[in-house]
C-alpha cells in the first residue's frame, strides 16, 4: 500500500499535514503526537521580524468551529532558524514553513533568510491572512496583485513554493490560475473565510479585532468545493484544508483535487487528528482495495 | 511530569454548590501530575462546540486519582456539565499551565486572594501551603474571598487552612466591598500573595502587594483555543520581550495562568 | 415594548421573516405557525414560467447546515397571483416575493406583472442563487451587473425592492453599494455560499449539480460579517439571515445592522424556529430593558 | 387527520431485529393519525445534524399512541437511534406523507413487493388489507419480500397476513435472485400491487404490473430536507405536469412518497 504522495517534487510520507498557525511549531503537540507520522509540519507564520500580533480576545467558539483573529504574532524568522528548524530536523518528516509579510520586501527577506536551511523542505506563502490591516490578504484577494507578488517571491526562493489562497474571493479559479502563471509550485488553499460573532449580552464583538477568520467542520462544504474548482483550473498540485476532521474529511478532499490535506482547528478539538486522519486513510484504502493513495486524487469529476 | 493528554475520565459526583455553581469530583489518572493552580480542558459532548473549557483544578487526590473541579455555569458547555451523572464518562485534556510557585512560601507569610469564580482554584493552594504536603509549609496563611452576597461558596473548607476574611458586595457578611477593602480594613500583611479572580481585582491585588512590600502571583484567564501554546490565542501583555513568542506577549495556557505580577503588563 | 420596525416604508409587526425557499408560499408551514405572528411572509422565488429546477439529489446535510441545488424550481408567477397570493392575504402579516430570473426581461416580466396586487408589499430580487447555471448569480457576482439589474427592474417594479446579495464574493460592501446607487429600496443577505460535498464510498456527489449552496448555523459568523459590512457601506436598510436557529442569533444580526432578519434552514430543524425567535426577542428586550427594537439596530460598532 | 407537529415521543423499546436493523417502538400522540406507508421525521440529538430522518411506519397503534418503526443503520443519525434507551425522549415530525391507497384493494387479489429495507412499512399494510381494520379487506394478500441472505426479518410476522414468498440474493431462502424472479416462478397474479423497495426494484414492478394487468402503486425515497413540502428538495419525475408544482416533478414527502406506477416516469 502506498500513501506518499509527491508535490512539487518533494516526496511526503502520507498527504496528512498540519495547517499553519494550529501546530505552532510542531514542539507544543510533539507531547501528544509522534511528528515522524506526519507527511509534513507546517509551521505557524513567520515574518522578517517578531509581530506581535492583535489585541485579546483572539479566539472565539461558533457553531461547528471557531473565529480566530491572532495577527500573524511570530518570533521572527531568526527565532525560526535558531529554534524551531533545529527541533524539527530530528524529526523524520517533511518541514514546510508558512511565510507572512506586510510588503513584497517582508516576503522576500523571510524567504532569502530561509533559503539556505536544507531543513526546509517547502515555503507556504501566507497571502491570506483575514486578520492583519496591511499587507496580507490584500494580495490574496486580488489576481494581479497575486500574481506579481508570487513573480517576485520566485525570483528569490530555492524550495518549492506553495502560494496558500483566500477563500474570500468571487473566484478562485482566478486566484488559482494568477498563482500558478506566476510560476508557484503549488497552492494550498483554503484560508479561514471572514467571520464575525457579536455577543447580544456585552454588546461588544467576541474578537477584540471585530472580525476573524473562521475555520473547523462548519466550512468544510466551501472548502471541498473550491479545491474542486481550483484542482480544475491549474495543473499545479493543490494542498486542500478546511474543517478536517477524520479521515472521511481528508478523502472528501482528496477525491476533490487535492493532493495533500492538512489539519487545523480540529487539532484543538482532539490533539490526535491528524494520527487518526492517517490511520483512517489507511484503512480505507485497505477496505477499497486502493494500492496506491495517488489513485484517488482528483477522482470524482 | 507526564506528557499532556486527552483522556476519558469518570463523573464520580456532582452537586449543586451554590446558587450557579456545581462542585464536580472526577477520577482520572491526570490527577497524579496535579499541581495547584493548574487547570484542565474539558470538552462538551455537543458537537456543535468543538473546543475545551479550561477550568481551574480546585482540589486534587493524586494517590486515588481523582480532582475535584468546581465551576460556575456561564454558558452552553458549561450548562451541558452541570447535567453529567455519576459514572459518566468525559473528555478532558491535561494537565495544562503552570500552577503556582510555591518554593517561595516556606515560612513565609502568605495571603491568598480570590475573587467570584476566582475562589475555587485556591482551595487546593491554601491546603497544600497549611498543611505542607508538597513539602513547603506556609508561615501562616490568610485567606480573603471576595463574593456577591452570602451564598459563600467553600468558606467552611477554606476555614481549615487559616485565618478567612470574607468580603462582600452586598456587605451581607464580612467586609462590604471588595477584597482589596477587606485586606486595607484589616491590615492585612503579607510577604508572599498568590490571587485568582477577574482583572481589576488583580489589578487591586497587584497595587496592594506593593503597598505592603510582598511579592503578588496572579492566575490570569483569556479565551483559549488549544491550552497547550500552539495557537496564540491566549496571550496576555509582559513588561519584558517574552523569552518563547519574542514580544511582549506571553501564553496564558502553557506560560501561566500563574504569572508574578511583576512581569506582568495589567 | 415596540417590536415593528419600517424597512423602505413598509412596517412589519415584528422584525422576523421567513427566507425565501426555506418556507414554500407559507402554506405548508402554517399547520405549524401562526402566519400572523409573523413579520412577513417571504416567498420561494418565482420566475415568468414555470421552472421545473435541477435533478435530484437536490439537498444533502453537512455539519451545522445544509446544501441545496432546488434550482429555483418554481409554479411561475400566475400560479403564484391565483393561487399563493390570495392565501397569503388572508393573514395580518406581510407578503414579500422573491423573484428570480434568466435574463434581465425576465425579471422585468415577473415584477411587472406583479405590480398590481396589492397583497405584495415588497419584491425580493433574488440575483445571487448559485444554483442554476444561467442568469442568477452571473448578476450577483459583478458590482456593474448588479447596478444594471437593478436599474432595470426599479423603472418597472410599483412595490419597493431588496436586492439580495450573494456571499460568495470578494467584497459585499462593493455590492451593497451597487444596488443602493442603482435605486435599491434595501439589501438582503446573505444567500447561500456555494459548496461542495462528496460521498467517498460511492465516490459521487451528493448534489447531482455538483455543487450546492450552503445554509444553516455553520455560515452564520461569515453572515453577521457580512451584515455589518454593507450596513456601514449603504444607508439603506439590510435584511439579514444565514443561519438563525435562536432569538440571540436574530438580536446577533441587527446589532450588527440588520433591520429585519429571515428564519431559513433551521425551519426545517424546527417548524416553530420563527416564533421561538419572535418570542426570544420579547424576553431579550425586556430583560434588557429594550422599549424599541429599532434601539438595538447597528449598535454594536 | 390532525396537523403535522413537531412533538416529543418517547422510547418504549427498542431491540436488534437482524444484523445492523433495529425495531424500535415510541409512544407518541401521532400515532393516531398514522396510516400504512406515511412516515415521520426523526431528529436526532448530535447538533451536527440538523435535518430529520424520514423513517417509515412499520406498524401503529392508534388505541395506545405506538408506533412500530424498523430502520437500517445507514450513517450518523441512524446509529445514534440504535443507542437509544427505553424511556429516553426523542424529536420527532409527523405524520408525513400519503400512505398506500387502500379504497382501491377491497375485495382484490393483492400483491405486496418489498425488498430490502422497503420491507418494514409493509407489515402495517398487509396486516390492515388482512384483517380489513381500516374497513377494507382484500380478497387475497400475496407478499413477495426479497432479501440479501436467509436473514429474513419480519418474514414471520408476514406470514401471519397471507401467502409469503421470499426472494434472496443468494439463493439461502425461496426464489434465488429478485422478487420479480420470484414473482414470475409463482406466476404470481393481482389486481393491484403495492410496493416499497430499491428504485431498481420499483421498475421492474411496475414492469410487472403492467405484464399482469394490475395497478402499481409504489413508494420512492429522495433524500429531503424539510419533509412538509416546502423545500422542494425531495421531488420525482411526474409523467404529467404535477397540480402543485406546474412542472413535471411532485414531491416525495407531501405528494408521496407512495404514487401510482403510472404516473411517474420511471
Ligand atoms: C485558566 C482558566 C481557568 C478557569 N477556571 C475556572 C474555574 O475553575 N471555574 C469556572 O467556573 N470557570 C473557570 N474558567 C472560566 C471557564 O473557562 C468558562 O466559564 C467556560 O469556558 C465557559 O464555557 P461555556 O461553554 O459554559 O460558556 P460559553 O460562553 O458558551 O463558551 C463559549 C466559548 O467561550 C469560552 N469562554 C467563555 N467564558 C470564558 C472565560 N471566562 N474564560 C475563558 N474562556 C471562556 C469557552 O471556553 C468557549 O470556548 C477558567 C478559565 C480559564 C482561562
Ligand atoms: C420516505 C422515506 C421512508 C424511509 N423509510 C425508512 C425505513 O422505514 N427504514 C429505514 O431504515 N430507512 C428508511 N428510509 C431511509 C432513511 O431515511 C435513511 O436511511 C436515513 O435517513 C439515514 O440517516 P443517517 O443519519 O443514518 O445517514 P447519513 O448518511 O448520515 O445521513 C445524512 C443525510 O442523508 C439523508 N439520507 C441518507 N440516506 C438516505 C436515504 N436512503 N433516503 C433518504 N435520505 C437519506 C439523511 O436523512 C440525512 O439527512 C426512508 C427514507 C425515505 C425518504
Ligand atoms: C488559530 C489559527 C491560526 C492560524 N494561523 C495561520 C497562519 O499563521 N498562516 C496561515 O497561512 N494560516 C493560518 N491559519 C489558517 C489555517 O492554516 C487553515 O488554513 C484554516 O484554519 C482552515 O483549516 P481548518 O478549518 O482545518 O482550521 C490559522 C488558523 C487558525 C485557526
Ligand atoms: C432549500 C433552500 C431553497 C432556497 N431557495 C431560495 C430562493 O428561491 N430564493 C432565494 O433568494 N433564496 C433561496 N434560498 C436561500 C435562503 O433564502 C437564505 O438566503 C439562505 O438559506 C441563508 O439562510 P439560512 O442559513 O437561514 O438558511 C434557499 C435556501 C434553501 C436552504
Ligand atoms: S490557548 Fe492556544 S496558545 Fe493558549
Ligand atoms: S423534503 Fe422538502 S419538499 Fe419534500
Amino acid at each position: 500500500m502506498n500513501t506518499a504522495v509527491t508535490i512539487a517534487g518533494v516526496t511526503f510520507k502520507n498527504p496528512v499535514m498540519t495547517a499553519s498557525g494550529t501546530f505552532g511549531s510542531g514542539m507544543e503537540y510533539s507531547e501528544f503526537v509522534d511528528l515522524n507520522r506526519l507527511g509534513a509540519v507546517v509551521t505557524k507564520g513567520v515574518a522578517n521580524v517578531p509581530w506581535p500580533g492583535n489585541p485579546t480576545p483572539r479566539v472565539a467558539e461558533v457553531y461547528g468551529g471557531m473565529l480566530n483573529a491572532i495577527g500573524l504574532q511570530n518570533p521572527g524568522v531568526d527565532v525560526m532558524i535558531e529554534r524551531d528548524l533545529p527541533f524539527l530536523k530530528d524529526f523524520d518528516t517533511k518541514v514546510i514553513v508558512n511565510v507572512c509579510g506586510k510588503s513584497t520586501q517582508d516576503y522576500v527577506d523571510v524567504v532569502e533568510r530561509l533559503s539556505d536551511q536544507d531543513s526546509v523542505h517547502m515555503l507556504e506563502i501566507n497571502v491570506s491572512c483575514p486578520n492583519v490591516k496591511e499587507g496580507g490578504i490584500a494580495f490574496g484577494q486580488n489576481p494581479d496583485a497575486l500574481f506579481e507578488i508570487t513573480k517576485e517571491i520566485k525570483k528569490h526562493t530555492k524550495q518549492p513554493i506553495i502560494m496558500k489562497l483566500s477563500p474570500n474571493v468571487t473566484s478562485i479559479s482566478e486566484m488559482a490560475k494568477a498563482a500558478e502563471a506566476a510560476g508557484s509550485d503549488a497552492i494550498s488553499l483554503i484560508n479561514t473565510i471572514t467571520g464575525m460573532k457579536i455577543d447580544i449580552y456585552r454588546k461588544t464583538f467576541a474578537i477584540a479585532n471585530k472580525t476573524g477568520g473562521l475555520s473547523g467542520p462548519a466550512i468544510k462544504p466551501v472548502a471541498v468545493r473550491m479545491v474542486y474548482e481550483a484542482s480544475h483550473a491549474v495543473k499545479i498540485p493543490v494542498i486542500g484544508m478546511g474543517g478536517i476532521a477524520t479521515a472521511e474529511d481528508a478523502i472528501e478532499f482528496m477525491l476533490a483535487g487535492a493532493s495533500g490535506v492538512a489539519v487545523g482547528a480540529m487539532n484543538f478539538h482532539d490533539p490526535y487528528t491528524t494520527i487518526n486522519v492517517i490511520e483512517g486513510i489507511e484503512r480505507y484504502m485497505e477496505e477499497q482495495n486502493i494500492s496506491d493513495i495517488n489513485e484517488i486524487i482528483g477522482a470524482v469529476k | 511530569m507526564s506528557k499532556k493528554k486527552k483522556i476519558d475520565a469518570v463523573v464520580l459526583e456532582q452537586r449543586v454548590l451554590a446558587d450557579g455553581i456545581m462542585d464536580i469530583t472526577i477520577e482520572t489518572s491526570l490527577a497524579e501530575d496535579a499541581n495547584p493552580g493548574q487547570f484542565v480542558g474539558i470538552y462538551p459532548k455537543n458537537k456543535s462546540t468543538l473546543l475545551p473549557r479550561p477550568i481551574s483544578i480546585c482540589e486534587y487526590d493524586r494517590e486515588n486519582g481523582k480532582l475535584r473541579i468546581v465551576y460556575r455555569i456561564a454558558g452552553s458547555g458549561t450548562a451541558e456539565f452541570a447535567l453529567y451523572q455519576p459514572g459518566e464518562s468525559i473528555s478532558i485534556l491535561g494537565i495544562l499551565g503552570n500552577g503556582f510557585p510555591l518554593d517561595k512560601a516556606e515560612g513565609k507569610r502568605v495571603l491568598i486572594i480570590g475573587g467570584g469564580i476566582g475562589v475555587p482554584p485556591l482551595l487546593g493552594l491554601s491546603k497544600a501551603l497549611h498543611e505542607g504536603n508538597e513539602g513547603v509549609k506556609a508561615g501562616s496563611v490568610t485567606m480573603v474571598m471576595g463574593y456577591r452576597n452570602s451564598d459563600n461558596f467553600l468558606a467552611d473548607e477554606f476555614k481549615k487552612y487559616g485565618n478567612l476574611l470574607i468580603a462582600t458586595e452586598d456587605g451581607s457578611v464580612g467586609t462590604k466591598g471588595n477584597v482589596i477593602d477587606a485586606c486595607r480594613e484589616n491590615k492585612v500583611q503579607a510577604d508572599i500573595i498568590y490571587a485568582c479572580g477577574p482583572m481589576p481585582m488583580l489589578r487591586g491585588v497587584a497595587a496592594y502587594a506593593a503597598e505592603i512590600g510582598a511579592k503578588a502571583y496572579i492566575s490570569l484567564e483569556e479565551r483559549m483555543a488549544c491550552g497547550v501554546g500552539a495557537c496564540l490565542g491566549c496571550i496576555c501583555k509582559t513588561k519584558n520581550i517574552d523569552e518563547h513568542s519574542h514580544v511582549n506577549n506571553a501564553r496564558i495556557c502553557t506560560d501561566g495562568p500563574v504569572f508574578d505580577a511583576d512581569d506582568l503588563e495589567l
